[in-house]
């Protein structure tokens, strides 16, 4: 080529934002620094922040006197009992509104209208209706499990792709099987990162859910943590809550994984 | 909001009728309606004759976005379509065996869609057509999912099948090339509302055409001359969404 | 043996039932108690009319006083009282309403008070201790003593009123002052009170005598070691030994210790109901509106059961 | 044709389910007048549920002697407040997440981590952070509303075409122009359905924010009402809190069909 | 993975040329090393000669699924290349109305992307990249996400686009037809890793060209030649999501 061959500028690229593995981890850590830091130093007051090495501390403490069990076990099977029914109510009646009419119409409306109820507000009546053992608090949990639920499983069948329902009647399969290998199946995907949501709620209402006479589990422990203002155990206690719920998120992630290999 | 008018069509079996018209002039519908999907405010569709022996599902479709459940193999999806009318077994394993083959597929069995290739994915779905041994398939726009050089390739392979074993197909395509390589008899239709224009006969037999050929040439020029004003119109409609 | 549920808070005050337990008074007439706890008092009214719970022992609240309206709890008799001459409960000033002047009760006029809610025998003493100086004072309902805690150290809140054995540690590590004695201003406060199901007091007459019975042989002997201090002092170590497996668990003896014996307040012997209290409470929760004005002192009390007194 | 023609069997439709207008309603009014007929006939105990027609009474009650408003008016203040505060804070930090791949791997564990966490639980630290005042209860519902938002928003973000940046950037845009013009566009169909869930939850918290020394607000109303286990009080709260969750994802809806008309 | 491989290509100034290639053998990469979109791991594109008056952005694409802002009108999609330029009041008004002019879009001036047919998008992206005046225009298979009979119809507009003001093309397809209708010189690219395969100069005016025409069918079935085998070995790979 003649004169002046000049490269072509480069101007793409960007706007993929990746994921820095350890960076989150840099972060926690500088955060956790700063504040014992200034815990120490005392530009924190103690009554704004514990100092996190006593945080630790109470960890080592819980774990050592096996305390941390028998926080955790009962809160845990709280956890699985309550979103469990939740769950598996929320996927089944939204399923139900997905595929019929009369029933989305009645109960859409409904589910709208339970969303925003502050479920602690009905904490007295679920005393009344559930009683004060395990009961209440599966109830409580369930509840508030159930509404995101419904509505992210209803989403998902809705947003199953229809030409493959339309395959499916053109091959003259039954209503059930399309239902069952085309409508589940396509509605996974939505169900199961609904589900992430849900037991994070699920989490979130355990403290709830043992405002209900609990003595034992992680809720009961923060909130005579907080009733007595104790911050170290508070946090310690918030510290478990938070580490559950990324645990919880991770795993569902894995399944996600597993289950949803076909994905693009 | 009609969409098909005063349409009278009759099809032949054992031969291929391919439909062409502009964008939105009904031929999906139309094609919906031979098949049960779409219910017509008036008139009827009849069929006559009895459904070949072996045959599961008399108007099987092929789509042209594939239509393939993501989350079942190749030999899965074909297996879907046996599940229900109750074959079983060796004799399943048997008939998806046969339909991979003659789609040359037999090497893709246990891959996923998204695996796949388009191409690979039309001849999934056709496979499976094949597999319920249709008295009539009808494709809609099978080809214009894929790119100009798969779909030459896919046209062999379906004058390959019908060649070896005639069927009766309803094909409905944009793509006069195809109308023409594939049609014993092209309908074309009107804008929307559609209506009958035109039925082409063509005797010439399938393998005896070729790309390029100056007689077709001739008729895909003919039927473009016949459509382009109307396909102009069809492309100039504001949709009021 | 006759199984029964009894709430219990883990607060000295609730003693009486726990000595019942150990000592085997419930056992003696033939009752089997198993202990339901509960955070507050609140739900333990609640667990009562739903019959998760029999007896139990708390404040004369708004939320009893619904339930007994809804034909459901029933009190019938009374438990800790203020009492002339022993420690009772604190009015407590923060340090910032302190310094402002708040020195004294009379001072409380536009000042706040903290309340856990709206109800709660913590409004009603700082209602009675208002309207007795003349003062204005706004509630501030905070839910929790944990809560209250914090803000009357942070200041955001002027007084409050709470049992000595929170009270004076508080004030004696300087996070707020104790400004008066509740019992200066509401003599013989009977501030809990033992309450059942209507359906045992109604229809377990029986029963519902055998936990009286036992329950004041705890009460007599938690008085005995602990309030008048006539057992002696191996008595009262034993005691607060034993009020120990049940309240500030989570500490160490040595801790718990001094905490529990100031928390110590008569529990009236047998059970006995004071009733003039319980009517000035019935009659204050009216006039604030909180419970309906159709509620009288028999929906509230059956008074078959434990001596009146006033 | 010659013989047997038969017409082609239809076998199409379904699996669209419509909504009736009107079957919501009539759910609604069918489900209050059984508990109606319940608690007069008796077979719902007045502990269970109260009398929906005392529920009416007790809300022409409020609004006769005007306490409907004293307790709307601080609630909503700090329902908009506390919102626009997280929302705004979420879609910032969501959009940074979105943009920069460091802020990313340094913020998304954060996120993670402090989405479990139930905000009740930090109760206690908030009257030392932010007062008993207004302050602790627009703080505790902007930091519900935060973490939702900024999971929505970079989600948003995310799931901007990217073809449509590739323009962008082919046709020599400025990164600010990209953003502007193409990135934060493209994200708000995201953002918009994010903050219907954000703000629901702001409704759900309302009860616990004024937990804190509130004497007026709806959630103040409800909790004394659970004290005082005045069900037709707490009932009447709770249905204003429906109904203004039911009447703002309405309002959002409104703003959607306005702002997205170009979406297909 | 290496994409391209040991490529070497010039570009005329002032005529089309067509790359024509399997699936996946690094089309849609070279026309993005071309307009600076992407970065080469080894060689350099080099551009030489200056762009011409008044030209906004040198190298500019059309792509094939529109890439339009669906949230603004058709004038304002142009617009948007032209506001960065500070191309502003009566001059962008006066650029957008010609260049909405010169591609039949004048009526469509305020209708929404999603009204319009797919034909008209691309006739808007078209627009759009003639508003900012390129020395380079690069189309990556721009008529591949259309109905056969609106391709024609913009290949039509096309040729008269270039026939009216000839501009530099480099138009990446997967159709003979197109490329035998369009380039000046076809490409012809072997699978990945694309390695260059032959290069076809055809001297023959644009508007002499015409769908059906005897020697461009010729070269077609010579291109399909060179290419079947490939396009095959193409098709059938499995892809390793
Ligand atoms: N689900 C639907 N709802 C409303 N209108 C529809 C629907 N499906 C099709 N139509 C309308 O019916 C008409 C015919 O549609 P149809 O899909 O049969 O046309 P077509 O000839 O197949 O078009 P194309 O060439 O784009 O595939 C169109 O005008 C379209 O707008
Ligand atoms: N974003 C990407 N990430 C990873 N691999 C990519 C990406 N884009 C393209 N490739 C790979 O680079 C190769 C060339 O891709 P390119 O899109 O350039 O091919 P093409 O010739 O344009 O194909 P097509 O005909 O399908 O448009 C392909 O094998 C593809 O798998
Ligand atoms: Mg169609
Ligand atoms: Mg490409």
């Amino acid at each position: 080529m003649s004169e002046a061959a000049r490269p072509v500028q480069f101007r793409g690229g960007g706007f993929k934002p990746g994921m820095r593995r350890g960076t989150g981890l840099a972060v926690f850590i500088l955060l956790i620094a700063m504040i014992e830091w200034g815990t120490r130093a005392g530009w924190i007051s103690n009554l704004t922040l514990p100092r996190p090495s006593d945080v630790g501390l109470t960890f080592v403490d819980l774990w050592q006197t096996g305390l941390l069990w028998d926080h955790l076990l009962p809160s845990l099977g709280r956890l699985i009992v309550g979103t469990l029914l939740g769950v598996t109510a929320g996927i089944g009646v939204g399923v139900l509104i997905g595929l019929f009419t009369y029933i989305r119409a009645g109960l859409v409306p409904l589910v709208a209208a339970m969303f925003p109820i502050p479920k602690i507000a009905l904490l007295p009546l679920f005393v009344i209706w559930f009683g004060i053992g395990e009961g209440s608090k599966y109830a409580l949990i369930a509840l508030g499990t159930f509404t995101p639920t419904v509505v992210a499983a209803y989403g998902a069948v809705d947003n199953v792709d229809r030409t493959l329902i339309r395959m499916g009647q053109s091959f003259g399969l039954s209503w059930i099987s399309i239902v069952r290998k085309i409508v589940l199946p396509g509605a996974l995907p939505g169900i199961l990162s609904g589900m992430r949501v849900s037991v994070a709620i699920g989490i979130i209402l355990l403290v709830a859910a043992e405002m209900l006479g609990a003595e034992f589990g992680i809720g009961a422990y923060i909130l005579q943590a907080g009733s007595l203002y104790d911050l170290e155990r508070l946090f310690a206690g918030v510290v478990i809550l938070s580490a559950l719920g990324v645990l919880t998120s991770w795993a569902i992630g894995m399944i996600e994984r597993r289950v949803l290999r076909w994905r693009v | 909001m009609v969409v098909l008018e005063d349409l009278s069509l009759t099809i032949l079996a054992g031969r291929i009728t391919c439909i062409i018209g502009p964008s939105g002039c009904g031929k999906s519908t139309l094609l919906r309606l031979f098949g049960g999907l779409e219910r017509p405010s008036e008139g009827q569709i009849l069929q006559s004759g009895e459904a070949p022996a072996g045959c599961l599902n008399p108007l099987t479709y092929v789509f042209q976005d594939f239509a393939l459940l993501p989350w079942r193999s190749v030999a899965g999806n074909v297996s879907l379509v046996l599940e229900d009318h109750g074959v079983r077994g060796a004799t399943r394993h048997d008939v998806i065996a046969d339909v991979l083959a003659r789609t040359k597929l037999a090497d893709f069995h246990d891959a996923l869609p998204k695996q796949l290739s388009g191409g690979m994915k039309q001849r999934v779905a056709i496979a499976r057509a094949l597999a319920v041994n249709p008295a009539v398939m009808l494709l809609d726009e099978p080809l214009s999912a894929l790119d100009a050089q798969t779909r030459e390739l896919l046209m062999d392979d379906l004058i390959a099948l019908w060649t070896r074993q005639p069927f009766t197909g309803i094909y409905v395509t944009h793509n006069l090339a195809e109308a023409a390589r594939l049609g014993h008899q092209i309908v074309v239709l009107s804008r929307r509302p559609g209506r009958l224009r035109d039925v082409v006969e063509l005797a010439l037999p399938l393998t005896d055409r070729h790309p390029g050929q100056a007689d077709l040439e001739a008729l895909q020029t003919r039927l473009w001359e016949l459509m382009r004003e109307e396909a102009e119109a069809a492309d100039q409609e504001l949709s009021h969404v | 043996n006759t199984q029964i549920k009894v709430g219990a808070l883990r607060f000295t005050s609730h003693a009486a039932s726990f000595v019942a337990f150990e000592r085997g008074y419930f056992a003696e007439d033939g009752l089997d108690v198993s202990f339901e706890f509960f955070q507050a008092a609140q739900p333990m009214a609640v667990a009562i009319a739903s019959g998760d719970a029999d007896y139990a022992v708390t404040a004369v609240s708004g939320g009893l006083i619904s339930l007994a309206e809804k034909g459901t709890a029933k009190v019938i008799g009374g438990a800790l009282s203020e009492e002339a001459g022993i420690d009772g409960q604190k009015i407590l000033a923060s340090n910032a309403a302190f310094e402002a002047g708040l020195t004294r009760p009379a001072a409380l006029d536009g000042k706040s008070f903290a309340v856990t809610q709206a109800g709660s025998s913590f409004h009603y003493m700082g209602s009675k201790i208002a309207g007795a100086e003349g003062a204005k004072v706004s509630f501030k309902p905070l839910q929790k003593v944990g809560a209250i805690i914090g803000a009357m150290k942070s200041g955001q809140v002027d007084a409050w009123s709470i049992v000595p054995h929170i009270a004076k540690p508080m004030a004696a590590s300087g996070a707020m002052h104790i400004i008066g004695d509740v019992a200066d201003y509401l003599p013989n406060y009977q501030v809990t009170t033992v309450f059942t199901s209507a359906a045992n007091a109604g229809n377990e007459r029986a029963k519902t005598e055998s936990f009286l019975r036992a329950f004041s042989k705890g009460a007599a002997d938690f008085n005995a070691a602990l309030v008048d201090k006539t057992a002696g002092e191996e008595a009262a170590e034993e005691m607060v030994k034993l009020i120990h497996k049940y309240v500030y668990t989570d500490r160490p003896y040595e801790k718990a210790a001094p905490s529990i014996r100031n928390g110590a307040m008569r529990i009236n012997a047998d059970a006995a109901l004071n009733m003039a209290s319980v009517e000035d409470q019935l009659n204050w929760f009216k006039s604030e509106k909180l419970v309906k004005d159709s509620i009288t002192t028999e929906t509230l009390v059956d008074g078959s059961y434990a001596e009146i007194v006033s």
